[in-house]
């Protein structure tokens, strides 16, 4: 029971991390790219994560990775928003609906 | 900067000694009398950091168990957040209209404020670009979203602001976008 | 399981070769910031898998050291683009 | 000069964490991951961080170069006194053995590698340390 629920967690914590990197491909500027690897990479790894807690049960590792997926969640989108504002400091310009991708 | 009081040093050494026990996980003598040894050592150095002297530690507590309250209903926004990104890239024609919205906050404490940018990082479509005082200049990937979201709904920035005990309106209610 | 463990790391490997496009061809310093920073993020996750198949714990404290490691090499670049020195 | 708030405060609650994390490693490498040098860098990593977010001269107000010179010096100092000690009952350079054998404390091994690796850590982190200030030292004049 508990493996099938971890296994759902891990898989669709793939699913995110895959959608991520497509996005980091597929989105026309750097601010839309951001968008796609800030946000799916950090739900992504938490969710791998917490289906790894499942499946090793209570014990004080899975407290360590517990620790680790806060540590994610606070970062993650600290050093997104600092490569973000000294994007937006040197001035890029963000992309509007009908220009070319850069 | 003010010097923190002795109950916050305590307090900081209590939470580091916790954190050495999880990482640890022996409890004989020698690594207890170790983890002791250099978490005194780390509170010596910066336990000044982790609480501010101005702010009551009985506060500091209410706040952080009305936060910790809070994040089931944020992770079912980010799930959701995540969802509707997916939708976008996954989506043949790539439906986004990206555009940066400024938003007005009257929020004064520095905990506040991360919270908040950190918190509309993660949700409904948007990013914080940057911070300058109260004003938040956020990017949007759907920018009539990101409005709705930010300027008339209005959720997360009451919600945090009843977690923290500020007032949330804004002095001004003028929307502009740079 | 240990075969969804072996798979996922697989998978996450393919996903770290296509943010190595963008490392190698996006335009501009901040597009291979972002790409590098993702790779990292999905370095973490890589490492604790492997602890997990091979069954050694030492491998989480590799993580969270790579995880602080990262965050900081990142904060770092960012404010050195920023002011032009780290400090 | 305005500094980044969001920076400011979320490393503010990592550095005791992040130093607490590599005190852990420098202890702990015996049996797990790592060791001496390992933590050391670690240790000036956080310090790294509370430059980034604060400014070198708050830094320098909590960590000055007295520090830095006293640290470095005692942990060579450890580092080589262990070292020469194995050689009096008539070991070899950091031959712990010969020490326990001669003296009969059972466990004594064990101890003497930490206090090794402690006296590396401490050399590393305070030479990083150093590294990282004359780096960040622009000459008196603010960028």
């Amino acid at each position: 029971m508990l493996n099938t629920l971890a296994l759902i967690f891990i898989v669709i914590g793939l699913f995110f991390m895959i959608v991520g990197a497509i996005g980091l491909i597929r989105f026309p500027d750097f601010y839309t790219r951001v968008h796609a690897t800030g946000k799916c990479d950090t739900l992504g790894e938490g969710m791998m994560l917490f289906g790894i807690i499942l499946y090793e049960g209570m014990n004080l590792i899975s407290v360590k990775i517990l620790l680790l997926v806060i540590f994610i969640f606070v970062t993650s989108p600290t050093a997104v928003h600092a490569i973000l504002n000294v994007a937006y400091t040197h001035g890029v310009e963000p992309w509007k609906k009908g220009d070319e991708r850069r | 900067m003010k010097r923190s009081s002795v109950y916050q040093y305590i307090l900081t050494f209590g939470i580091l000694i916790l954190f050495w026990y999880i990482l640890s996980g022996y409890l004989e003598f020698f690594y207890i009398g170790a983890g002791v040894i250099c978490c005194g050592i780390v509170t010596l150095i910066s336990g000044d950091l982790v609480f501010r002297s101005d702010v009551s530690i009985s506060r500091s507590a209410r706040v952080f168990t009305r936060f910790v309250l809070y994040i089931p209903k944020l992770l079912v926004a980010i799930l959701h957040a995540n969802l509707d990104v997916a939708y976008r890239v996954l989506h043949p024609k790539m439906p986004i209209d990206p555009g940066i919205v400024t938003v007005d906050t009257s929020f004064q404490n520095d905990v506040l404020r991360t919270s908040f940018a950190n918190a509309v990082t993660l949700t409904p479509g948007t990013v914080t670009v940057d911070v300058i005082d109260g004003r938040f200049i956020v990017h949007a990937l759907v920018r009539e979203a990101g409005e709705e979201d930010l300027l008339k709904e209005r959720s997360i920035e009451r919600d945090l602001a009843r977690i923290f005990g500020e007032g949330g309106q804004p002095p001004s209610d003028e929307t502009g976008d740079l | 399981m240990i075969d969804i463990f072996h798979a996922s790391v697989i998978i996450l490997i393919l996903t770290v070769f296509i943010c190595l496009y963008r490392v190698l061809a996006g335009p501009g310093w901040e597009n291979r910031l972002i790409a590098v920073n993702t790779i990292g993020t999905k370095t973490i996750v890589v490492l604790v898998l492997v602890g997990l198949i091979y069954e050694r714990p030492l491998f989480l404290d590799i993580s969270i050291a790579y995880a602080m490691i990262n965050f900081i090499s990142t904060l770092a670049i960012a404010k050195y683009l920023r002011r032009g020195c780290v400090c | 000069m305005r500094r980044n708030v969001i920076i400011k405060t979320v490393s503010r609650f990592l550095v005791p964490f992040i130093q607490v994390y590599a005190l852990y490693v420098i202890v702990h490498g015996a049996l797990g991951a790592g060791g001496g040098f390992q933590g050391g860098v670690v240790f000036a990593a956080s310090f790294i961080l509370m430059i980034i977010a604060f400014g070198l001269t708050c830094v320098r107000e909590r960590f000055g170069y007295r520090w830095i010179v006293m640290l470095s010096a005692l942990g060579i100092t450890i580092y080589a006194t262990i070292g020469l000690l194995c050689l009096i009952p008539g070991g070899n350079y950091l031959e712990y053995g010969s020490i326990e054998a001669a003296l009969g404390i059972p466990h004594l091994h064990g101890y003497l590698i930490d206090a090794v690796e402690i006296g590396i850590g401490m050399t590393v982190m305070a030479i990083m340390t150093s590294i990282i200030y004359d780096m960040g030292d622009t000459g008196g004049e603010s960028p």
